[in-house]
């Protein structure tokens, strides 16, 4: 049975599908599991920032400096790998214990300072973005063989396709997300807080210390895919992941969590980055659009699928509402 | 005795009561002059006015100049965020008017106020936009501003081309760049659209309908307000400023660049509401603060290309900067600050 | 299959369009993805170059690492990839060729003819790219080189104009505020023809005369900047030739007739003078 | 103050006496400044509401505070979950959600989102919610505001239980029946200050009210009851076959000018509904309202306040206040929003108009400029009936006008009630108090389970007879 609060899950399946039918359709390529397990590939990256997102949208908030603290994980990455010779797991666990820092660090200014998300995590952007150029300017291979080895780890699966160590990471983090969010108390709070952070705070709940939490477990999913992004690209690059906040926010709005904090699920993200690549590979198999008419066909097919997505919410609760 | 310690400690608070009243609008205030200080110092001349030509010429005439166009859009954002909205898309809407501006320009014979009205079109039709998706379908308002963020560039590229499109206009060169009264036109512009829409806020019941819808949509409904009416007009209002925006910064380079212009802008704006004080949860919204807000992150623009640092510091500044401003604003630490005051106070005793 | 950076500049629209304009000519059928400055959407249009199978790949890669991968599963599948207008950081053996300028050596090239026309005796001032992007640093480490070898030419202030018009505008303003006077700068160099014209507006409102009190040079070679050196506002451009399709098209023939190619097709433009402003002008238009 | 184990103490106050401000500060949500608490002997110090749970000190604060948007399960277990190998057991939340709703005698869907049911019942989750862990002081602020008589006997015996299993009870409420049925002790709450702890045995009355407002009583005269057999003039309202599905069957009514309609029913039973159908807040999907001869548009909020209605609602904090605005800007709101926003009141005629209403109805602020958020539970709901008073409507609809007042200023609204309708308004009021229904309403409505179930008139309307109805 159906229930209500699931009904914007459901619905973002649904056009999910759709989208993915019209592809096979339309496009011979687009049956091969490849095209499947080159989605889950390439939008690693964007679905474990945006699950960490989730998170904090969950709580009502937003972070803005998820895509520069994923440039400036990978260049820290690769100078403690290329100019101090660390062994690359040290590395990773280095900057994923910096990228949590800093997200908890943020999360103090936020709780306790009483200083809007947004703007704080805003000036995180500057900041991780900053401190990126300091670190290197330049782009830099990351030429060690146990990355090289992580990057070519590969489970094949029957049609072309097969499981990249990277896509095999997102789904474990997307496993793990749901059940913070679903089956800890961790998860509840964060719910509670969301829906409203002042009778949360009369109900017991500890609002500062897990805003804290959440501003550090988005920092560690974004330094995660920090890493997730060098492994792909055996790289790093200042300019890296640009505006990539952006698309997580929308991955995450796209799933069903609604901006203003409370209602939401993490699954609801993962196909809401989901979408977002399908859109994208229509359009590049498509391979006709110009520059310009890419942006409106990306718009105007986000658009499309709001829109649905909402149609079918509306159209189900009007069947399903109590009698 | 008693008494008169009393009368004392009255006489020290009231001052220190007053600013506590004002609290709110004196910590941007305080903080631009502390930054424009600070600069000073580092910068020598920086705060140096010359006359020349019957116009003020300056680091500080330039934190106006440049300041303009961004206070224009700031202007439009605080009003959404008041609705406990948000407009992304003012970046795209800058490049869609100045799109409008510079091929109407170059590819017809409109005269000069026609192109600027049909520019300005251009913008309300994005507002109506967004006004439309998030006060109609119930969209939410970042989503559904994403959307033109993203298309509206191709569409202002659809327009040039994909082209820079330069063009050649007195008037427009003039909106742009030329003076009056000592100060760049476009100051006064921006000052005159700032006065009236503060006076429409203030003298008209919308200022306070606005606060109340952004603040409480179900209960204004209630009492009777058109809250989807005021919500689109709040997007109307954020386009028609983008628009007017786009038509100076296309008029400051005698072109239209559809992918650059006005780029990041909305980050900018956005930040300047809100230091302002403006809640993204909808709300009260200072207006003349937020223009206040602009100058901050102007200013700190200004004085870091002029003080010769390399680029590749000018983020970490910047964050600090703000991160600074932002905690001398947190009535947190007014609070840690006013307890140790009153420590050195009894002491003092 | 064509991945493009992005549509960022007047340039980058011209390469496109020349591109596919040379595959029309050629009755190729081309699939074009607009990356949006993106390398992540790069990658991912590459992969779905590759899950379609196309004949040949040409890639404007928006930064130089971080290819090795899709690269190599091009390489498996026989699929050639030729690299345009910039290189990348990854075994050569991964690509076929790629035909591009030398970024460093346009800003040696710059110095170099900045140095003869002022005896080596200059104070500069540059508008650098994009922090961090090939083109700014390149450009930046190039002129640099040469600039070392006259100790009375410096760069006396550099900042980031982020290649965009408006940009170079607002830092030159603030350079010619912050310099006090212009009759201590000597020269500009701009990492790109549009920061150029829009530090000439900078310096038109300023009351400086661009080419004559100030030296003009930058790189690109846009349309409009041949129009501003017809006008005496700028001195001297390096084309950044964005008619690349020709030799990279011919390079996939090449390999398909299995004949060798060379690893760089070097594509370098020449440096223009206004006296041949009117011409070049012309056959852009 | 001191509270032995298995004692019932009232806490009793006007409106904004500082009782909710008390029970914060025992529970740690506001710092204090001076004192100390001790609990069996120990000195106690409640960093949050969280640690005063952990420390025994349970609960019901005011406002309804719970998660709107979460489940009622999830409301009911939030700190305190059931797990399975450290992860949550939505099975066993479900199980003991079902119990403790159970103890306060509901029976509704747990897995359903909390703010699908109306206010009542959210209270009854919120005592709940209380009782869950073992304390060893519970806190009730209000709990019964909106409950209906057979909850109130329900919660009532609960009380008694719980007192005898030694618990120590503190009870905010303003009914005095109440505070004489079940309590043992009284403290008194005036400006802030403790006034005295009395017992409640040996307390009269009028003692204790004259306690409570600082006066004797014979400044309160006794509420009178109506003159039924005036004739009400010309029909005001008329409510024809109005209806929306799973919502509200449909019904009829008609209000005249200078008539009173009161609205009873048990919790559920679609008192809410029928306001809001008849105001136009909800959209009906049947039937027609008919205000002064104009039939009204459906969904048009605008053209039925402009035709002359009002409309108090139920739920003050989600629809009534604007917490962020200054208690001047909460109280013209109605009346600017009939204007348009073209045409401002001056400032000088809203200082009056919110001057005069702020005594007429004794609201406790320090100044017309403060947000309304800060001020006390009685004086929003206050606030929010000065809004509708200043606009003058010609038909009035009140949802549980008095919820959460204080006897001196209930008396004052009952009063104004009467005067208004002698004035020719009409008024449609919903309330859970039978009491002050039958003082001042001419006819009384009553409803179940969404139905009309009867309508009782003039001489006919008393509180028997209703209680009769409802339970045929
Ligand atoms: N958050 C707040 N900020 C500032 N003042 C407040 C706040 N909450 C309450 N007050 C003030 O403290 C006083 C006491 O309020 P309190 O809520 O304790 O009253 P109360 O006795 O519970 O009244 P009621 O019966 O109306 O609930 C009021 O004058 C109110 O204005
Ligand atoms: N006993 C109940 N069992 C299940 N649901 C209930 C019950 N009582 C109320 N509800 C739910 O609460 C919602 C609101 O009820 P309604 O507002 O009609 O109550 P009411 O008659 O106005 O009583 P009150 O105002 O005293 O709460 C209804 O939509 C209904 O779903
Ligand atoms: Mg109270
Ligand atoms: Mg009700």
């Amino acid at each position: 049975m159906i229930n209500e609060r699931n009904l914007p899950i459901f619905a973002t399946l649904i056009v999910f599908m759709m989208l993915y039918g019209f592809g096979m359709y339309e496009y011979r390529g687009f049956r091969d599991t490849l095209v499947f397990t080159n989605l889950l590939t390439d939008n690693a990256f964007l679905i474990v920032t945006a699950i960490g997102m989730t998170f904090v949208i969950l709580s009502g908030g937003i972070d803005l400096s998820v895509g520069s603290m994923i440039a400036f994980i990978g260049v820290l990455m690769a100078y403690l790998i290329t100019s101090l010779g660390l062994h690359p797991l040290a590395a990773i666990a280095v900057a994923v214990l910096v990228g949590t820092l800093f997200g908890a660090i943020m999360g103090i200014i936020i709780a306790y300072f009483d200083l809007q998300a947004f703007i704080v995590t805003l000036a995180g952007m500057f900041l991780f973005r900053g401190l990126a150029y300091l670190i290197n300017l330049n782009s830099v291979p990351i030429n060690h063989p146990f990355v090289t080895a992580l990057s070519d780890i590969y489970v094949p699966l029957p049609g072309r396709g097969g499981l990249t160590f990277i896509a095999m990471a997102m789904l474990t983090l997307l496993v793990i997300g749901i059940i913070l969010a679903r089956r800890t108390r961790f998860g509840m709070n964060v719910y509670a807080i969301g829906g409203d952070s002042h009778s949360a705070a009369l109900l017991g709940v500890p609002v500062k210390k897990t805003t804290v939490k959440i501003y550090a477990l988005s920092g560690l999913y974004s330094a995660l895919t920090g890493v997730i992004f060098a492994i792909y690209t055996s790289s790093a690059y200042p300019l890296a992941a640009v505006g990539v906040e952006l698309d997580a926010i929308a991955a995450v709005v796209i799933g069903g969590t609604l901006l203003s904090g409370g209602v939401g699920y993490v699954f609801g993200t993962f196909l809401g980055g989901m979408i977002q690549g399908v859109i994208q590979t229509l359009i590049t198999f498509d391979g006709s659009l110009n520059s310009w008419w890419t942006k409106l066909a990306v718009g105007g097919l986000l658009l499309f699928f709001i829109l649905l997505q909402k149609g079918i919410v509306t159209w189900a609760k009007r069947r399903t509402s109590p009698t | 005795m008693l008494e008169a310690t009393q009368t004392m400690t009255t006489k020290i608070m009231s001052p220190i009561n007053l600013l506590h009243k004002h609290q709110k609008a004196l910590a941007p205030i305080i903080s631009l002059l502390l930054i424009l200080l600070v600069t000073a110092i580092i910068t020598p001349g920086f705060l140096h006015l010359r006359m020349i030509d019957g116009h003020l010429y300056g680091s500080l005439i330039d934190i106006l100049h440049r300041g303009t166009p961004t206070a224009i859009v700031a202007l439009g954002m605080a009003v959404v965020i008041g609705t406990r909205g948000i407009d992304l898309s003012v970046g795209a809407v800058i490049a869609i008017s100045g799109a409008v501006t510079a091929v109407l320009t170059v590819n017809t014979d409109f005269p000069v106020w026609l192109v600027i009205l049909c520019a300005l079109g251009s913008g309300l039709l994005c507002g109506l936009w967004n006004g439309i998706l998030v006060s109609v379908f119930n969209i939410q308002p970042i989503v559904a501003t994403l959307i033109l963020m993203v298309a509206g560039r191709g569409i202002a590229q659809m327009i040039t081309e994909g082209q820079i499109v330069t063009f050649h206009s007195d008037t427009l060169n003039a909106i742009g760049n030329e003076f009056f009264l000592a100060f760049p036109i476009r100051v006064w512009i921006a000052l005159a659209l700032v006065l009236i829409t503060i006076v429409i806020m203030r003298k008209t019941a919308l200022g306070l309908f606005l606060e109340s819808v952004g603040a409480n949509v179900r209960a204004s409904r209630l009492v009777g307000i058109e809250a989807r009416l005021l919500v689109l007009s709040a997007y109307l209002f954020s386009g028609f400023c983008a628009a007017m925006s786009g038509i100076i910064l296309a008029a400051d380079i005698r072109g239209a660049d559809a992918n650059n212009a006005g780029l990041w802008l909305e980050l900018d704006a956005i930040l300047a509401a809100v230091l302002a004080g403006a809640s993204l949860a909808g709300g009260r919204i200072y207006l003349a603060l937020t223009i206040v807000g602009v100058l901050i992150i102007q200013t700190l623009t200004t004085a870091i290309l002029t003080s010769g640092l390399p680029a590749q510091y000018n983020l970490v500044v910047k964050a600090a900067i703000i991160l600074a401003v932002l905690l001398v604003q947190s009535p947190k630490t007014r609070q840690l600050l006013s307890q140790l005051f009153r420590k050195n106070m009894d002491y003092s005793a | 299959g064509f991945s493009q950076i992005g549509s960022e500049s007047g340039w980058r629209t011209s390469e496109t369009e020349s591109i596919k304009a040379e595959a029309e000519r050629r009755g190729y059928d081309l699939k074009f993805s607009d990356a949006q400055q993106k390398q992540e959407n790069q990658i991912k249009a590459v992969r779905s170059f590759i899950s379609q199978g196309v004949d040949g790949i040409l890639l404007a890669p928006v930064v130089e690492t971080g290819w090795d991968s899709v690269l190599k599963e091009a390489k498996r599948l026989d699929i050639p990839v030729v690299l345009v207008d910039r290189g990348v950081a990854a075994d050569p053996s991964l690509y076929l060729t790629k035909v591009a300028s030398d970024f460093k050596e346009e800003g040696s090239l710059a110095a170099s003819w900045l140095a003869a026309e002022t005896n080596g005796r200059c104070n500069i001032v540059e508008l650098q790219g994009t922090v961090g992007s090939s083109a700014a640093i390149d450009r930046k480490d190039g002129f640099a080189a040469v600039i070392e070898n006259f100790p009375n030419m410096n760069v006396i202030r550099s900042q980031s104009g982020d290649f965009t018009r408006a940009g170079g505008k607002e830092v030159m303003e603030s350079f010619l505020k912050a310099e006090g006077d212009a009759s201590n700068i000597c020269a500009l160099f701009a990492h790109n023809d549009d920061m150029a014209l829009g530090a000439v507006l900078a310096m038109k409102e300023a009351g400086v005369e661009p080419a004559k009190d100030i030296i003009v040079l930058s790189i690109d070679g846009v349309p409009d900047i041949f129009k501003a050196m017809m006008d005496h506002e700028a001195n001297a451009t390096i084309e950044l030739n964005p008619h690349l399709g020709g030799p990279a098209f011919d390079a996939i023939l090449a390999h398909r007739d299995g004949k060798e190619v060379d690893k760089w097709i070097k594509a370098n433009g020449p440096l223009y003078l206004p006296d041949t402003a009117e011409q070049e002008y012309a056959k852009r238009k | 103050m001191d509270l032995r184990a298995g004692e019932i103490r009232a806490l009793l106050g006007e409106n904004g006496a500082g009782k909710s401000t008390f029970i914060k500060v025992l529970t740690g949500v506001y710092e204090r400044d001076q004192g100390t608490i001790h609990l069996d002997g120990q000195i106690i110090q409640a960093q949050d509401s969280g640690h005063a749970q952990r420390l025994g000190i349970s609960t019901v604060y005011q406002e309804v505070n719970l998660i709107p948007s979460m489940s009622v399960t999830e409301n009911l277990t939030l700190q305190q979950q059931d797990k399975t190998f450290g992860l949550i057991s939505w099975k066993k939340a479900q199980k003991r959600a079902m119990a403790l709703l159970a103890k306060v005698g509901l029976d509704i869907d747990p897995s359903k989102q909390l703010d699908s049911y109306s206010i009542a019942i959210q209270q009854l989750i919120a005592i709940a919610r209380a009782l869950s862990n073992d304390a060893k002081l519970l806190i009730l602020d209000e709990p019964t505001a909106s409950l209906d008589a057979g909850e109130i006997q329900q919660l009532f015996s609960l009380m008694k239980q719980l007192k005898e299993d030694g618990l120590g009870i503190i009870f905010v409420t303003h009914f005095l029946d109440q505070v004489y049925s079940i309590t043992d002790s009284i403290t008194v709450l005036r400006n802030g200050e403790s006034i005295g702890t009395f017992d409640t045995a040996q307390l009269p009355r009028a003692e204790l009210i004259s306690h409570m407002v600082g006066k004797s009583l014979d400044d309160l005269a006794p509420a009178s009851g109506q003159n039924r057999s005036q004739q009400p003039l010309e029909t005001l309202l008329t409510i024809k076959n109005l209806g929306k599905q799973r919502f509200l069957q449909p019904i009829d009514l008609n209000i005249h000018a200078g008539e009173v309609v009161g609205l009873a029913g048990l919790l559920g039973s679609g008192r809410t509904e029928v306001c809001e159908l008849a105001y136009g807040a909800t959209k009906a999907d049947q039937g027609e309202t008919t205000l002064k001869g104009h039939v009204l548009t459906q969904g048009s909020l605008r053209s039925a306040i402009r035709t002359g209605m009002g409309y108090c609602p139920e739920d003050r904090k989600q629809d009534g206040i604007v917490a962020e605005l200054s208690v001047r800007e909460n109280m013209i709101l109605a009346l600017q929003a009939s204007r348009g926003w073209w045409s401002p009141i001056p400032m000088v005629k809203q200082k009056e108009l919110v001057e005069e209403m702020i005594k007429r109805l004794a609201i406790k602020t320090p100044d017309m400029d403060k947000p309304i958020g800060e001020l006390s539970g009685g004086n929003q709901q206050k606030v929010i009936l000065a809004r509708w008073l200043i606009t003058h409507p010609d038909l009035l609809i009140l949802d549980e006008p008095t919820r959460g007042i204080d006897i001196g200023a209930h008396h004052e609204i009952i009063q104004i009630i009467q005067e208004l309708c002698a004035q020719g308004m009409g008024l449609l009021v919903a309330s859970s108090e039978l009491e002050e229904l039958v003082v001042f309403a001419h006819r009384v409505v009553v409803m179940k389970d969404r139905h009309k179930i009867a309508e009782l008139d003039g001489e006919q309307v008393s509180e028997h007879a209703i209680l009769q109805s409802i339970a045929s």
